[in-house]
């Protein structure tokens, strides 16, 4: 199934399993989601359950909060991520922080999807990286599922915190094709994956990137080099232990993320290898990432802008032979 | 106002014991903010402190209508909001003293009182942050077959933000059980309503959602409970959203460092001859429901009250700061 | 709609050169955009591509009331306006093409047209957050003492945004010239007005701001014209600002990806019986202003410019790949 | 003069010296400021010149970038910066895009200012440091002045640029007593400054930060050891020449930041030193920041979230006698 499709099936198990989950979003019913993800749920479970919203990101994710610290399981599809900056409040000020302010009394059991990333010329206002934003806000957790297993299954593991969990869906991910075992209970997102084991250089990155850093891991492949690429999966809480047991081993690391790289959340793990990791490092730990400029909608010029395969592979061959 | 009148014939319907309630409710918001203030200048009270002084009959008045299965969400003027619900002045002085023992655990101050056991969602003190919470509350009773509501509290000021707009299109929209009393006192800290609002008639704001409106003289304690009693009822019988405004003053700062540049002395003098509590007590001594020792024997007792609360904050611990990072995040259901 | 009638009256004034210009104003937008998608489907043209079938009328009546001096706000469906604007076919098509040639040199693509010297501010993608900017162009216009006013498009589904509260509340606080043109097509991609609105008369959210307005059939040009015309005026004359609500429809997809699963055929083939265009046609016939040969003629031209329109596109160079950061700041000034 | 007399006296000047300088926010006017930086400004210059604003930040921080396209040269107050979340949006896809998206036709020389920081037992919802936000932003210049001679340099600075500058005024600085120049020029914001020269080891800090900095660096001279210290002032574009210079002489450094440590601004700086400076480094670089959790109210609890100067000396101690 696809990537889309295992997202509808954990919408759809959810929605089954327990009557306090509700989606809500713009065009999550009638128009079946902008990107088809809950294509015929409002048929199966009614508009109680399915919830078309006006055009009020902040509105309908606050009423998301309210609703879970009423007793619901909501679920809030902001269509995209460059849409949720009309939420932020509600999320930074709210969402991350009633279980603390009120001392632990409330909680907020709300879990927000939303589309992110670039790659389909939508250009300077719809092509948004922002998951490294969300990996600073203390009191929520963020998830960024790259496979289709995950897609599923941590999605019904996000369904089980009782903190806000927000869930980026890389949009170029959808029609991505992948074995699901629907049976499985869910995913844990306490681990990053290793999706290819290698002893010479580590790749690091989640999401939308995965595709071009497997890519990279094998031409590397083809010139002998042995690449270890972790997928993160859950950008916070950060799985460091993963990524420092990777590097002991590899003494080399590559992070790639598709986020305009000053202030990335490729810095943040940059910044824990050398703090954790820095007498194992054979060379300095480099990133990948976008170039700083707003989307351009030109084919060649977001292409210019996004990570790509070949930047990783120099980023490592560099490296490995220098310090290698 | 016609309100006034209409209102004051119900009086003689007043239980004693009620309208001695109701007095009580006010003065000991009034105290407890005079204390709050002392203990502020004292520098037991750090953070901001915004009193409520001047509308204590609106929060009063509109909290007798809510019943314990609803929900309460407040701004950061929400002493009187939270004492009206309730919650204990200890557990509120406490919070303000930074103690383990506040009802935020000292997570929150002045701005943040919470209590679940009394369904007080907080303390919100983003302007206007609280509205969708409240939308969503509702969703949430209605949603669940419960039948509770969601009383939102806000000033004029937050009546400008987007989030106003967008939450009762939605509440209206979906027909939610939410009761949005504005408070409005004129002032969104030093600009006055007609220099924030094009239109400064509040209820006439809410035609653009469909959604029923009245306002209310806040200063008259009597009118305002008839007049959210009437919101309540509406909201309850299944009308959708209501919004009360309830016309009121404060009578202090916006907040300990507002130099209160803004607005004239004679503004303030005539505003203070209204005041809620002088107001409903002269009223009652006209009907003969109150008499010097009756008001002596309740300012004694609220005193004796917050001097508990006081010595109830002082005596208590701190959290112990290893606690620092607990209440982030909860511990993940097996 | 009584509109209609009296419109139909001022038909006699009508000169025959102008009613001709508006029908090639709405024929120019209908074939450029039937040539758009035909390019997108070659792929030729990428991202997303909203098109304006259907609502012609409605930009380029609004179009007509502004003059070279006032300032206009878009949406991501603005390819109409650009056009009415009077921005070249050519330099939008090399837009959408990616092409450095393009209005925004291929920066933006079909939701960003800019173009600095007809004060075109754009095409914004942010549902809403076109708002505030004319709200700022206008506050300019204002305070340099110039005699522009702001014009600002937007639809349905931006009127629940806060953006739209915020803004209309901050132009009629400070009466500021800006125009605001609602172009109501009854849907916010797959939401029905009536589903994304507690209240659907548009005209009737003003009231909160104590701002003017009205609405008028979006599908009839010179009832467009001809109110927009007043609305300016109003708007010239230092009457703060005004919103005209422009009832429309949109006839095709959302968008190229959407599936238009939310409304039935028979609802647009109602609403195509009013296509702005045929209906303008069939009037100017009726009234002897057009014949068969006059459309030949016109649809010629309009053909021609579209075909140089493409070849510019396809002959123009991208941007090299090496200015890539050129545009993200500008020089300092010494 | 304060910090705050000195913002006050560039506003003046701004204000006098150019006719399309207007200030707007939200009791910038008759209240004269929620930090009283504006008293005084709506008496001298009128109601066209100081607009109290109604709240609502979304709108008028998009108004402001309107006049700065309509040829006036705004001023935007946000109160705090707490609440320029609620005018995310206008600041990163309309302010930051628009001279990019519209092809270099368009550009918005806007100038927005906000208090920062924590400090003042004003609990979750007041105390945000997000500065690392802004610095994650192209298209945008940020600027955290640190001393009162900066506060009133780098402002006037700003309204010479031809891009939205965002200048953070760490509320505790407003009463901070200083020098300042009234008739020197507009400050370089291109550089950061070294504001205390040393050895041994780098601190590297910016805005409410640097006092603490300064203090731990005294408390490591008095043990002998010099530490240097660097004041970014400028926070986007980042000064990375003055922070490797000065980690190529010292080999050691300490990042000092009030942001929450995951994603935070010190991230940023690690990595590129990572990056720019591996060879030149003798220990791994470490960073001092806030700890992860809503800001709490309690005095005690919000000392112990905030970085202090014994952790600075400490960090560095640390790693000065592991390494050095
Ligand atoms: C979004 C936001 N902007 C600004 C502030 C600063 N501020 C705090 S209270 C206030 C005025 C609010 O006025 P109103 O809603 O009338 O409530 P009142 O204080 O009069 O009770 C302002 C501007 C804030 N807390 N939140
Ligand atoms: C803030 C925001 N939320 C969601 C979207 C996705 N979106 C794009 S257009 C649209 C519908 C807008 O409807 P309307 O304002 O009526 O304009 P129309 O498309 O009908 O011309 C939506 C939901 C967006 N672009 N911006
Ligand atoms: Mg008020
Ligand atoms: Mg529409």
């Amino acid at each position: 199934m696809t990537y889309r499709e295992a997202v509808r099936a954990a919408l759809r198990k959810a929605l089954r399993d327990d009557s306090r989950v509700f989606l809500m979003g713009e065009d999550v019913g009638q128009y079946g989601g902008a990107f088809a993800v809950s294509h015929g749920l409002l048929a199966e479970f009614g508009p109680q359950r399915i919830l078309d919203t006006p055009l009020s990101e902040s509105a309908f994710l606050g009423a998301g909060i309210g609703a879970a610290l009423g007793g619901l399981r909501p679920i809030v599809e902001i269509m995209t991520i460059n849409f949720s900056l009309l939420a932020m409040d509600q999320i930074l000020n709210n969402a991350a922080t009633l279980r603390h302010m009120s001392g632990g009394q409330f909680h907020v059991p709300l879990v927000v999807r939303m589309a992110s990333g670039g790659g389909r010329q939508l250009a300077a206002q719809h092509s948004h990286s922002l998951e490294g934003w969300y990996a600073h806000i203390p009191g929520i957790k963020a998830l960024a599922p790259a496979t289709v297993a995950d897609a599923y299954g941590m999605l019904l593991a996000a369904l089980q915190e009782d903190d806000p969990v927000f869930i980026f869906e890389h949009a170029t991910l959808y029609p991505l094709e992948g074995e699901v075992d629907l049976s499985a209970a869910r995913a844990d997102i306490a681990r990053a994956a290793i999706r290819r084991p290698g002893r010479d250089v580590t790749l690091i990155t989640y999401g939308g990137s995965l595709g071009i850093t497997l890519q990279a891991a094998d031409a590397l492949a083809r010139q002998g080099l042995e690449a270890e690429v972790i997928d993160l999966r859950t950008i916070r809480p950060l799985d460091s232990q993963t990524i420092m047991d990777s590097v002991a081993k590899t003494h080399h690391a590559v992070i790639v993320d598709e986020g305009w790289r000053t202030g990335s959340l490729a810095a943040e793990i940059s910044a824990r290898i050398m703090e954790s990791a820095f007498d194992e490092l054979d060379a300095p730990v480099a990133r990948v990432c976008s170039a700083e400029v707003p989307m351009p909608y030109a084919r060649h010029l977001e292409e210019a802008t996004l990570p790509k395969a070949a930047e990783i592979v120099s980023a490592a061959e560099g490296m490995l032979a220098h310090h290698g | 106002m016609a309100e006034i009148t209409n209102e004051a014939q119900r009086t003689a319907e007043v239980e004693k014991d009620h309208a001695l309630f109701l007095l009580r409710e006010m003065l000991r918001i009034r105290r407890f903010e005079e204390k709050a203030a002392e203990m502020y200048s004292l520098q037991k009270i750090r953070g901001f402190l915004h009193l409520y002084i001047g509308e204590e009959a609106t929060g009063v008045g509109a909290m007798q209508v809510l019943s314990r299965d609803d929900a309460v969400v407040a701004t950061y003027r929400e002493h009187g909001h939270a004492l009206a619900r309730g919650i204990p002045p200890a557990a509120l002085m406490a919070e303000m003293y930074g103690k383990v023992t506040g009802c935020s655990h000292g997570h929150g101050g002045s701005m943040h009182f919470f209590d679940a056991y009394r369904r007080f969602y907080g303390g919100y003190a983003i302007v206007g942050g609280g509205l969708p919470i409240a939308v969503g509350l509702a969703l949430a009773e209605k949603a669940l077959g419960k039948k509770g509501i969601a009383a939102c509290f806000f000033g004029d000021g937050a009546v400008a933000e987007g989030e106003f707009h967008e939450s009762l299109n939605l509440a209206a929209l979906w027909k939610l059980p939410v009761l949005f009393f504005c408070e409005n006192n004129l002032y969104a800290m030093g600009t006055a309503l007609s220099r924030h609002q094009a239109q400064v008639d509040i209820t006439k704001k809410t035609a653009a959602y469909n959604l029923a409106s009245s306002a209310v003289d806040g200063m008259d304690i009597l009118a305002v409970e008839a007049a959210a009693g009437r919101a309540a009822a509406f909201v309850r019988g299944g009308g959708g959203p209501y919004l009360l405004e309830l016309r009121t003053y404060r009578f202090r700062a916006h907040s300990m460092s507002d130099p209160d540049l803004y607005r004239t002395k004679e503004e303030i003098a005539e505003w203070k001859k209204r005041d809620p509590i002088a107001l409903f007590q002269t009223r009652l001594r006209e009907w003969g429901l109150l008499s010097d020792a009756d008001l002596a024997r309740l300012e004694a007792k609220i005193a004796a009250e917050l001097e508990d609360a006081v010595n109830f904050a002082e005596a208590s611990p701190l959290e112990p700061p290893e606690n620092l990072l607990r209440d982030v995040y909860g511990t993940v259901r097996p």
